[in-house]
């Protein structure tokens, strides 16, 4: 048996890869979006599609978001299968009305007979001092939503096989991959950002967490880079004795409840980690999740580490006072086990 | 000019158009008489309806094929009618019922039928970015069908319109933009929301084709849309046509209209194009006043089988709201 | 003494009177929005204001929302205290970027040098059969946004109050008004729609909640029509012995989590009441508030009475199935009870 | 023709936005060498810098008054300066320290300055409905200020410039839109983003005044934007300026570039616009070269002196991210 080179591939790669092998699968899936040509994408999703595939299939738009992520609508509905991308989540607010009132649910106002198979792309997270127009996470607000499914991948593997599976899907996909995950050579070096990526095509499936630690004291529940963060404050509590699961939720909608629930009836404490803002979103979501499906097995109410109800600040002390950290989990773990 | 067919299809168009509207009418007064109440009788919640604009969906569609895409807006009866939608589906959908194009999903501002690639919009000046990415697709694909983006005269305020006439200039993609400058957005009147007197001049702004008609007639409209859709056909990219035409009616149904001055709505009632229309088409001996009438029986029949079919029609299963979130 | 004549009003005159009698007392004070004029606001907030105010103080819009409110947000900078309608809240697609990105942010990115005193006025909710892009509430989603202040009352005396609270504030305040509370002569009858209301100016505080019930037995948290609904089935299940308590949160943002969690700790049970979606909003944030708040008082896990994750269908018996009502609630109750 | 006094004093603004600047693009590396990381060094995060383009900003603002409201756009600083804004506070808020004009809260992007009346925003286009809400405040409070609108040739493709304009001209109001057309939108040029050559044609889709400065020079800019501002001030209304200004240097710093010819970055060197300025009042007799030397090196130490306030003032507290929520 020959011994199996394992591949490395940043997540950037993982994600370009998954949308050339499925352009060159599916005659129909085409690219669209703000510097995604020349540019590759600001963070790299689209590098080297162009060259690739041409101006045609991978096309640069003028700043009009409303306009062409409603032209992928529109596209998709007359058969297309576009990929469109929203270069910041952050800027939402000019196009929303094509994501939510159109992308999201004209397949359930027609009963079915219509879909609209769009791909939306968008780079989420801060940490680098973008300031507050540039750094959200806001997929619990885009969760909250229904119609559109919400994918926030973590690895490298996951963002390759979510990405086929999201283009393959006959519904509207957000997919929201954030820049601390990228495995950017302009970003603060992350490790994890860089891993084993098969060659071939293969399908990580929407609506699946995933264990991404195995432990038996607490569930610590989260998505994208804050699975990151876990991994590592659990590496701190193994030292103490203390064994936290970390569980990838991977997608937020569907959200894998299931698989919530199963980690907490089998650790009885949790704790959620959220990038997003603290109020009215997914810690909250993930909690009431627990609560209704196994509070009888609760040691301990669940708690959250999330960032605060504020606005991002620009400045670095704080920016990093607000995230969530190592430290910080590492510390509401250990509260959580009293 | 339309040959005399296209004549006699365009007033038999208006007219089912125009009767189904106002069965449609009457029907939604049904349960809310005396006091009236928006969420009762068989066909609640906001009713737009397009009467004295039969003649922009009459004149432009008659140039499509049901392949060709069409978006419309919050008033969509007429354009869908004209397009070639079937009126059971689209009766029943107003019903709410089972039988409905959207199951009774979507409702009379969400109307969506794969056979004549149709959609409408509740958002105003959202249906348009949707028709440019049809045309997009065609031009992808390689089919010579078009995208038609109907909207009133209000949405050439909103940004969408911008972005939407931008892109489909700068891809040369086959659009025709249609604006409905029925002079009003619900009690807004044009000149208090539009800097310049006439849309069609902003089509400058996009270095296309801009055409003004200033008639609500359905032969100058039909003119004008044969060559904005033989442009779109061909390669040429899209048009923009500004129709002045009519709202014959409040904004929706129950709207007191007191914004309007009762010499305006007397005049409105007085030049209704449909009637004018057929008045000139049997003067000109393009119809005989037999036919005509024959015509009205026609789509009499066909209107009162739609609403008839849309009246027995089961509703859907409550629990079936779960249901085509997702595919 | 004088026999008082209690004076009532509906909702939409409450509101239409605070404004007025704002505008009265400060001039900088001006209204802004579609059909906000002549026609007196779609849902009846601005009617008779025009005839006594005028053109240059009650202007009619064109169909720009991002425009007039991001032109709100920068006569609010230059010193005017601007009330901006958006029509329906479901339109906040075209501009939400001016409502969050700017109208939201900018006090807190300035460092608090610049105040941004916008009113904007929204209605919200269905049960009318007005379709998925007409009849949604939302608020929960701008919640979870922070930098504005989120007022959603239920009654005519709590529509005023907190309406002169609103445009004195000198933050931006989102005023979000349920057609069904508004008493309006062409909506299904509502008998708390019109209520005894003050003539003389008066506040109600934002962010404190009220009690609308008193109860012993579990509480029923709620907002806007949604309190009308809960108040109806308090009725009911105290023919069965069952006390509610009925706590009006009135503002979303500030959250009186305290009158949650001391309401939760008298009652020891919890259910809340949501015209909004169900995931990742406004009941999972209650339920978890009460979580961090006041679990060791729980007599049974807290459990909510939501609008599911959909669209709103059109069709009444698919849209009355999907909506919370006073029967779901008593019998939410009643199993909450054991 | 400006005056002499008036052109010394746009030499000496565009010198000092390109020291500042040039200053900035320096410490923007510092910690950010040898392996780029954008989280680090004294100044994180993205930084656009507007190299070429202080023509625009000293001409237009040259006109200004404290009072008038200015909107700005992620490329900030030129303006931000040309309108006055401390050079000081400026470079605090860069560095995120306590004495900026955020307390570190804003950074480059969101700089809000009550002294200048000056704002910005890192959202293309949006900054311009606000320039509208200043000017109808000001109209309403009976002062002959005015708002000026700087945005990007990328963003007149944006909604909220259709919008914009419509409202101003629609109102009337007293609003100086100009669009720096630097031929690019980060990697996206300008005629694979806009449908027509030249923005200032779509001024007529409003009705008002659409001025094209063709060359990237001060005084043609100067002479455009004096007719504007005063017709804005005299009530006559809105106008939009279009100037083809230069962007000497990467979107952002350290943007590659690749899609930009070494040719095209030669030629932009060659005719850096402040150099044929300087050389041009040299020339003229309007500047000695002694004045000129020591323009730059008062505006050095003005800048050194910025740069040391920044560099010396201390970070916010941590928990200070906590407040200024809410008023
Ligand atoms: C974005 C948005 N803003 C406001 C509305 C509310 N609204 C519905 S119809 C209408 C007037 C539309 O006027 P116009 O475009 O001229 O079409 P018409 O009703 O005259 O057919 C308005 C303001 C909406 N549906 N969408
Ligand atoms: C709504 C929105 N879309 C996209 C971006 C990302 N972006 C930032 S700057 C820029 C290019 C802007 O081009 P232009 O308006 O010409 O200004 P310039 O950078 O040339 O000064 C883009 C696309 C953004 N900030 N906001
Ligand atoms: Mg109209
Ligand atoms: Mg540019």
């Amino acid at each position: 048996m020959a011994v199996e080179t394992k591949r490395l591939l940043t997540t950037s790669k993982a994600i370009s890869e998954a949308i050339a092998q499925e352009m060159e699968r599916d005659p129909r899936v085409f690219v669209m979006g703000e510097d995604v040509g020349v540019y590759g994408g600001i963070f790299g999703a689209t590098e080297g599609l162009l060259a690739k595939f041409g101006p045609e299939r991978v096309m640069d738009t003028p700043i009009s978001e409303t306009g062409f992520i409603g032209a992928a609508v529109g596209a998709a509905i007359s058969g297309m299968r576009p990929i469109v991308e929203l270069m910041f989540v952050d800027f939402f607010g000019v196009c929303m009305d094509q994501i939510y009132n159109h992308m999201a649910k004209i397949h359930y106002e027609s009963g079915g007979h219509v879909k609209v198979p769009v791909v939306v792309t968008t780079a989420i997270g801060g940490g680098y001092s973008d300031g507050a127009q540039h750094s959200q996470t806001l997929y619990g607000m885009f969760a909250h939503l229904p119609g559109m499914k919400i994918v926030v991948p973590s690895s490298p593997y996951d963002a390759k096989g979510l990405m086929i599976s999201a283009i393959r899907d006959d519904n509207p996909v957000l997919y929201m991959f954030h820049k601390g995950i990228m495995g950017l050579g302009w970003m603060t070096p992350n490790p994890r950002a860089t891993a084993p990526v098969p060659e071939e095509p293969y399908t990580v499936p929407i609506g699946k967490a995933d264990v991404k630690r195995e432990g038996r004291d607490l569930t610590i529940v989260t998505v994208s880079l804050m699975v990151h963060r876990a991994l590592d404050a659990a590496d701190d509590l193994a030292k103490d004795g203390i064994e936290a699961e970390v569980l990838d939720l991977r997608s937020l909608v569907p959200l894998d409840r299931e698989a919530i629930v199963e980690s907490v009836k089998k650790t009885h404490r949790l704790l959620v980690v959220d990038e997003d803002y603290r109020s009215f979103g997914t810690s909250g979501e993930v909690i009431t999740t627990v609560i209704e499906g196994a509070f009888d097995h609760l040691d301990a109410p669940p708690a959250r580490v999330t960032y605060p109800d504020v606005p991002i600040p620009y400045s670095r002390p704080l920016e990093q006072f607000c995230l969530p950290s190592r430290e910080k989990i590492a510390a509401a773990a250990r509260q959580l086990m009293g | 000019m339309p040959s005399n067919e296209t004549l006699r299809e365009m007033h038999r168009q208006m007219l089912r158009i125009r009767l189904f509207e106002e069965t449609i009418q009457q029907i939604y007064f049904e349960g809310k008489t005396p006091a009236f109440d928006i969420a009762a009788g068989p066909v609640p919640g906001e009713m737009h309806l397009a009467a004295g604009q039969e003649p922009v969906a009459a004149g432009v569609c008659a140039h499509l094929r049901p392949t060709d895409a069409v978006t419309a807006t919050h008033r969509p009866h007429h354009v869908a009618l004209a397009h070639g939608m079937d009126m059971k589906k689209l009766a029943a959908e107003i019903f709410g019922k089972e039988t409905g194009l959207g199951h009774g999903k979507g409702g009379h501002m969400h109307l969506f039928d794969p056979a004549t690639n149709f959609g409408c919009s509740g958002i105003i000046a959202e249906g348009m970015p949707t028709a440019v990415g049809h045309a997009l697709a065609f031009k992808k694909l390689g089919r010579d069908d078009i995208a038609v983006s109907f909207f009133g005269e209000g949405a050439a305020n909103q940004g969408a319109f911008h972005e939407s006439l931008n892109l489909a200039a700068l891809w040369k993609l086959g659009v025709v933009f249609v604006c409905e400058d029925n002079a009003w957005a619900i009690s807004v009147p044009k000149d208090k929301a539009t800097a310049i007197p006439n849309n069609s001049d902003r089509a400058a702004a996009y270095g296309i084709p801009g055409v003004l008609v200033a008639d609500n007639d359905p032969v100058a409209i039909h003119e004008a849309a044969g060559e904005a859709v033989a442009r779109a056909r061909r390669g040429g990219g899209p048009s923009l046509i500004e129709v002045k035409t009519d709202r014959l009616l409040g904004h929706f149904e129950g709207d007191p209209q007191l914004y309007r001055s009762k010499e305006e709505l007397a005049l409105l009632k007085e030049r209704d194009a449909l009637r004018a229309f057929e008045r000139r088409l049997i003067d000109t001996g393009v119809l005989t006043a037999a036919e005509a009438e024959a015509a009205w029986k026609q789509a009499r029949a066909e209107v009162d089988a739609a609403i008839e079919f849309a009246r027995s029609s089961p509703s859907p299963e409550p629990a079936s709201a779960l249901q085509h979130v997702f595919a």
